[in-house]
């Protein structure tokens, strides 16, 4: 059982979670539900990034060109008077995808810090096409017409049964990950990352298989996109800034690079830290900029290294 | 078009170009040198405009008040260097870009706190605040001349330092093969905190030229900071060459995509058309040409050697 | 005589002034081993980046059973039957030795867009590994975390990896480098049960393992090969010896 | 080290996640969402002061009411706004939202509070969504709709005869409803339309076009320390004095201590300024600047206004929250000492005012913004025909 205790930290959290609803009703402070259904969409996109940051070593500092894109298809069929969500969210998806492919075809020929600059540069060109895009609000945003529809099944405008609908694609956005990096795809992706020459050497070329990892994260972030549009239901090109890339990164670093589960916990103890802390002192940011570092210097494993840190590989 | 004009508007990309060659250069010597990508530099230009500005309204004289926030911005950056970034070093960029991360985070808060959230402003004294004249037409704001020139006298004497100082020697040996350099019986350490020093320091003076013209605000090295990195990813990161050719390109493509890219779009599209799709092209301007650059040299125009 | 199964012509690189090597030619006969030798700075790296296709040469041409492999990269030379061992062990210090030969056999087991089974619990891909590595001596380190094993296991390792692709060419690269006189003696031993059966060129610094192997050897200095031949031919060589002493 | 990171993390969870302030009975709560952290926050504080000043003045009581006033930072971010409101109502179960600095915050932020049946008192952003097709009974601001400050400024270059005018704002919304207002009223020759990056610091580059294009006047928008930045290259270019400058939001009393004596002379447009003369507003700026040593601004007079007049509503319906519909009709009344003197509302909830010419001068309080006459006389915004309320 070498993934025994990530497994029971995982199953732990999401008990947790699933009991926040009742809970915050119990208490009286429906305030959480909204807080964790927030924690958890970025949790999405922290695990998508995680899947090529933390397995395929790809440091990308514009995941959040991803989110925005993912919003921006969902807005963009709801002004044309597309509200179905089906549909909306699978052009999420699919056009967060489509750009990716564009996005990683040209930075995975880079790496290092390259890498990381020609991400940020792209997902800056992006912010700046949004704000340029009057139609949608441009820099001001504008409010999303109506949430996304799936005939009844589901009302998102119901707090709960949307944050039970974002609960189960967490849980499945984590079990989909874990079965992808286990597999033949996933085996290559992290060899490429652990010893470059050797994995060509042996005959791979990792440049596809690198490709398809950016695609498929930029995919999954593109449906935690589509999701946070649904929660905030306002769209702002803010949500492409490139610190919002930074908190993402940040998120799995914090929880814990390559462990699927880390970047759950690492996007809540984040956002629930500066919620905490905004409410405290204006001056928060005086706490969470050495906080980060601290995490850096000190925790390198991030959180999980401390939960299951007795399982590491070797 | 006037001719005119044109040279006007080249003067200004000179000026932003010697501003981000500044920035750049302690950039990509840190880089360079001690392998370390610091997102805090732009935090020294901040800090070294708020030192400029609170020594200038001490001394009233502001060659003073620039003169000693330099010397001040290097001791910041060698605390700042000795307390948290020297364990840095050996790090790869993902832990390095986040601790700097929050360092940005940290030094905004803190100017915030220092200084208040309200802009710092001042003016210009009187010698330096009017414009020269060349011809009858066509002048020029006296203190932007004086940026530009400080700007290539900062860059010669860099580049002497580089090419013919020991001090140089010891970066460039250091640039390529670091245990040479511990191997000379150098103090690396010192080395390490004196670069750094040296290139917040730069950072620092492009801060204190600019804090007479722009805003002195929490956050205002942010957005040099991403042009900065632009300017270093064209150039290819480590070489002050590379630094100083991509700092010109990025400034002059900025400030004539700014200048002449509605007008130049209006000749071939629609003028309302232009009107929206010429300011939005002309903020994405440089990072589409640096995107375009590494996309045909993956390593920058002027790659570093012997890395 | 046969084609050569590799043939070298006029392959030259240099860098700036300097010729790491220089109009270099070489045949690589089925079945032989094959060894290179000579003095530190002859460019002994440099010629084997070439043939790994890690470099791109400046001049000249690489043909491999018939076909020519200049323009080739590494995967696709590994693809036709290249496989090496690095100077610098080079394995998945993450991974398992199993892991880190599944990995190999999975290299030449078809494409891997395949995302759903558990790679680990793939028979195709454990199964051959498992039975190089008995072959290799390493059967009952299998589970050991490659950065666990002893360096010369890592060595093993590395070679594993490469028989485990069914290479037709193995190109070691000083593989009893920084080991013990006895580690490098069972390594020798283990390299000679592979002679006849496999191709292989070895560059390789302790000459006795060197004249131990080798059928033919090659003499690189200052990047050209100044002589061929069998083991006996190369020890009376007056050029060879030349630039021997002035090493010694 | 690890320890103590851990530690602290799972202690501020734990506390983050417990802290729940029981529900309070009669007690009045309004939540005031501003702008504090980040460069822009001064506007924030002028506003959070003007409010506390307000509760000083009221001795803690908004209507009688034992009251708590809960401060948001909305970070000049909508998604974040939006947070802070949903959190304000959901969890702190506030009667009134207040404040809300930015045009797209507001756009959020309304809509969400106003859903809920809560009130949203805004106290200066007018986007025009809001004065037309989405206005809304439980929205009353205490500012103006955004189009009429420029459309006061062009009317009175219009009826200056000025011709050749050149146009400036940020590229966004608000910059392009700013232009769109001032071409509304202002039917003179333009020379042309420039539209800079948002937050852009150096304006040299624009100011050289400008400067071959030779306008007779310049128009511009750049709130906050954009219009700083901007204003104090216009001087060192020499332009001050030569091309006559006029501005909207640009020039205010946020800006004023920075800009100094550059600012001297330059022309602007707005409901209010310290120097309006009424009994109110003596005594807002008075105690203002004896609280706090420097002079109050139009976001801090409108913030005061916006808890005066939760005020006069709550005391209308002696203090029963309950009583919504008792509060909308005390609100339509405006009955309350506002800092810009009496006014009424429109049917959507925007104040028919009066906008004024104002010049920068220096008096004994530094510079400030001097009135120099009435432009228009209880002006109605453009877009009031639009709102179906009801």
């Amino acid at each position: 059982m070498r993934h025994g205790r990530r497994a029971i930290v995982f199953l732990g959290l999401v008990l947790l979670l699933a009991a926040v609803p009742p809970a915050a009703a119990l208490l009286g402070q429906p305030f959480y539900v909204d807080l964790l259904r927030r924690v958890m969409i970025f949790a999405i996109a922290a695990v998508s990034l995680d899947l090529i940051l933390g397995y395929g070593g790809m440091v990308s500092f514009g995941h959040a060109a991803y989110l925005g894109v993912g919003a921006y298809a969902v807005t963009i069929l709801a002004v044309y008077g597309v509200h179905n969500g089906v549909l909306q969210w699978a052009a999420a998806v699919g056009a967060s995808m489509l750009l990716a492919a564009a996005i990683g075809a040209v930075s995975i020929r880079t790496s290092g810090i390259y890498f990381i600059m020609i991400t940020l540069a792209f997902t800056q060109m992006l912010y700046y096409l949004g704000i340029s895009l009057d139609v949608y609000g441009g820099d001001n945003g504008m409010r999303l017409p109506m949430r996304s529809q799936f005939g009844g099944l589901i009302d998102l405008g119901n707090g709960t049964e949307f944050y039970y609908l974002v609960l189960g694609l967490l849980v499945l956005v984590v079990l989909f990950v874990r079965r992808l990096v286990d597999s033949r795809f996933g085996m290559v992706i992290r060899a490429a990352k652990s010893n470059e020459p050797r994995t060509r050497a042996i005959g791979f070329s990792p440049y596809p298989y690198r490709l398809a990892a950016f695609v498929i994260s930029g995919g999954i972030c593109g449906l935690a996109g589509a999701l946070l549009i649904n929660h905030t239901a306002y769209l702002t090109p803010d949500l492409m800034h490139w610190t919002r890339s930074g908190d993402i990164l940040f998120m799995v670093v914090l929880g814990g690079m390559a462990s699927t589960v880390g970047p759950v916990l690492g996007a809540l103890v984040l956002l629930v830290l500066e919620n905490a802390l905004s409410n405290w002192t204006e001056h928060w940011q005086i706490i969470l900029g050495p906080f980060l570092v601290l995490v850096v210097l000190f925790a390198r494993r991030g959180l999980g290294g401390l939960l299951w840190r007795e399982e590491r590989d070797g | 078009m006037n001719l005119q004009l044109v040279l006007e508007q080249l003067l200004n990309g000179g000026q932003l170009g010697v501003t981000l060659f500044l920035m750049a250069a302690g950039l990509t010597l840190i880089f360079g040198i001690m392998n370390l990508v610091n997102l805090a530099h732009g935090s020294f230009y901040m800090v070294g405009a708020y030192l400029a500005v609170t020594f200038y309204r001490w001394t009233g004289s502001l060659v003073l008040g620039v003169l000693l926030a330099l010397p001040a911005t290097l001791l910041a950056g060698a605390v700042v260097e000795v307390i948290a970034l020297r364990t840095l070093y050996e790090r790869d960029h993902l832990d390095q870009v986040l601790a700097t991360f929050g360092l940005i985070l940290f030094f905004n808060e803190l100017t915030a706190i220092i200084w208040g959230r309200v802009g710092l402003f001042t003016n210009l004294p009187g010698w330096l605040s009017g414009s020269v004249d060349f011809g009858a037409t066509f002048s020029y704001p006296l203190y932007r001349l004086v940026i530009i020139v400080v700007g290539i006298g900062v860059a010669g004497a860099l580049w002497y330092m580089v090419t013919r100082t020991r001090l140089g020697m010891l970066v460039r040996a250091g640039a390529s093969n670091r245990t040479m350099v511990a191997a000379l019986g150098v103090n690396i350490r010192l080395l390490y905190t004196l670069v750094f020093g040296i290139g917040a320091a730069l950072a620092g003076l492009a801060g204190a030229m600019a804090a007479p013209i722009y805003a002195v605000q929490p956050g205002m090295g942010d957005p040099v900071l991403i042009q900065a990195f632009v300017v270093i990813a064209i150039g290819g990161i480590g070489s002050i060459r590379g630094a100083l050719a991509g700092a010109l390109i990025v400034g002059m493509v900025d400030t004539l995509g700014r200048a002449f890219l509605k007008p130049a779009l209006a000749t071939l599209i629609s003028a309302p058309a232009a009107q929206s799709a010429g300011p939005a092209l002309a903020s994405m301007l440089v990072y589409l040409l640096m995107a375009v650059v590494l996309v045909l040299r993956p390593e920058g125009l002027f790659p570093a050697r012997g890395r | 005589m046969a084609e050569p199964l590799l043939e070298v012509r006029g392959l030259s690189k240099s860098f700036g002034a300097l010729s790491a090597t220089d109009q270099v030619e070489l045949d690589v006969l089925e079945g032989e081993t094959h060894a290179i030798i000579g003095p530190n700075g002859a460019g002994k790296t440099t010629l084997i980046g070439q043939l790994a296709g890690d470099l791109r040469p400046d001049a000249g041409r690489i043909r491999f059973a018939g076909e020519d492999i200049t323009a080739l990269d590494a995967p696709a030379r590994s693809r036709r039957g290249f496989a090496r061992s690095f100077q610098i062990t080079s394995v998945y210090r993450d991974f398992t030795a199993l892991d880190n030969v599944a990995l190999a056999v999975q290299a030449h087991a078809g494409h891997s867009f395949r995302f759903w089974r558990a790679a680990r619990g793939d028979e195709a891909l454990r199964a051959p590994a498992r039975a190089v590595l008995e072959e290799v001596g390493l059967g009952a380190r299998a589970e050991v975390p490659a950065a666990n094993l002893a360096h010369g296991e890592q060595r093993q390792l590395e070679i594993a990896m490469a028989l485990a692709t069914k290479p037709r060419l193995l190109l070691l690269d000083e593989p009893v480098a920084g080991m013990g006189a006895e580690e490098s003696q069972r390594m020798v031993r283990f390299l000679a049960t592979l002679k006849g059966r496999e191709t292989m060129i070895l560059v390789e610094h302790d000459m006795d393992a060197v004249f131990t192997l080798a059928d033919r050897i090659s003499v690189l200095v200052y990047g050209r090969i100044i002589a061929t031949g069998t083991p006996a031919e190369i020890r009376a060589n007056a050029e060879v010896r030349a630039a021997y002493l002035g090493e010694d | 080290m690890r320890k103590i990171i851990l530690a602290i993390a799972a202690g501020v969870l734990a506390g983050a996640l417990s802290a729940s302030p029981a529900a309070a009975a009669e007690k009045l709560k309004i939540g005031f969402i501003t702008t504090l952290s980040g460069p822009t926050g001064i506007i924030g504080k002028h506003m959070k002061d003007s409010v506390e000043l307000a509760l000083e003045q009221l001795h803690g009581k908004v209507g009688g009411l034992e009251t708590e006033v809960i401060f948001g930072d909305d970070q000049f971010k909508p998604d974040v706004g939006l947070q802070v409101a949903d959190k304000m109502v959901k969890d702190d179960k506030v009667q009134f939202v207040s404040g809300v600095i930015w045009s797209n915050v507001m756009l959020a932020v309304a809509p969400a509070v106003t859903e809920k049946g809560v009130f949203m008192i805004g106290t200066n952003a007018g986007p025009h969504e809001l004065a037309g097709s989405q206005c809304n009974r439980l929205f009353f601001t205490t500012s103006w709709q955004n189009d009429e400050t420029p459309e006061a400024m062009g009317e009175f270059m219009q009826k200056q005869g000025i011709n050749d005018v050149y146009l400036m704002a940020p590229n966004y919304a608000a910059g392009k409803d700013m232009l769109a207002g001032f071409k509304r009223t202002f039917k003179g020759r333009i020379v042309d339309e420039v539209y800079t990056k948002l937050g852009q610091q150096d304006y040299q580059a624009e100011i050289s076009q400008l400067r071959a294009k030779n306008p007779k006047a310049v128009f511009v928008f750049y709130p906050g320390a954009m219009g700083i930045n901007f204003i104090r290259q216009y001087d060192q270019a020499g332009l001050h004095g030569k091309i006559p400058l006029y501005s909207a939001f640009t020039v205010d009393d946020t800006t004023l201590p920075a800009l100094g004596d550059n600012a001297i002379g330059l022309w602007s447009a707005g409901y209010w300024s310290s120097e309006l003369d009424n009994p109110a507003n003596r005594k807002y700026v008075s105690d203002f600047r004896k609280k706090y040593g420097y002079t109050p601004s139009f976001y801090g007079a409108e913030a005061y206004d916006g808890i005066m007049l939760i005020d006069s509503a709550v005391r209308a319906v002696k203090g029963n929250l309950a009583d919504k519909e008792g509060m909308i009709k005390a609100m339509e009344k405006a009955d309350y000492a506002s800092t810009r003197g009496h006014y009424t509302y429109n049917v959507n909830h925007f104040p028919i005012e009066n906008f004024y010419l104002l010049r920068a001068e220096k008096g004994p309080h530094g510079v400030v913004m001097k009135v120099e006459r009435t432009i228009f006389k209880d002006h109605k915004d453009a877009y009031y025909q639009e709102c179906k309320m009801k």
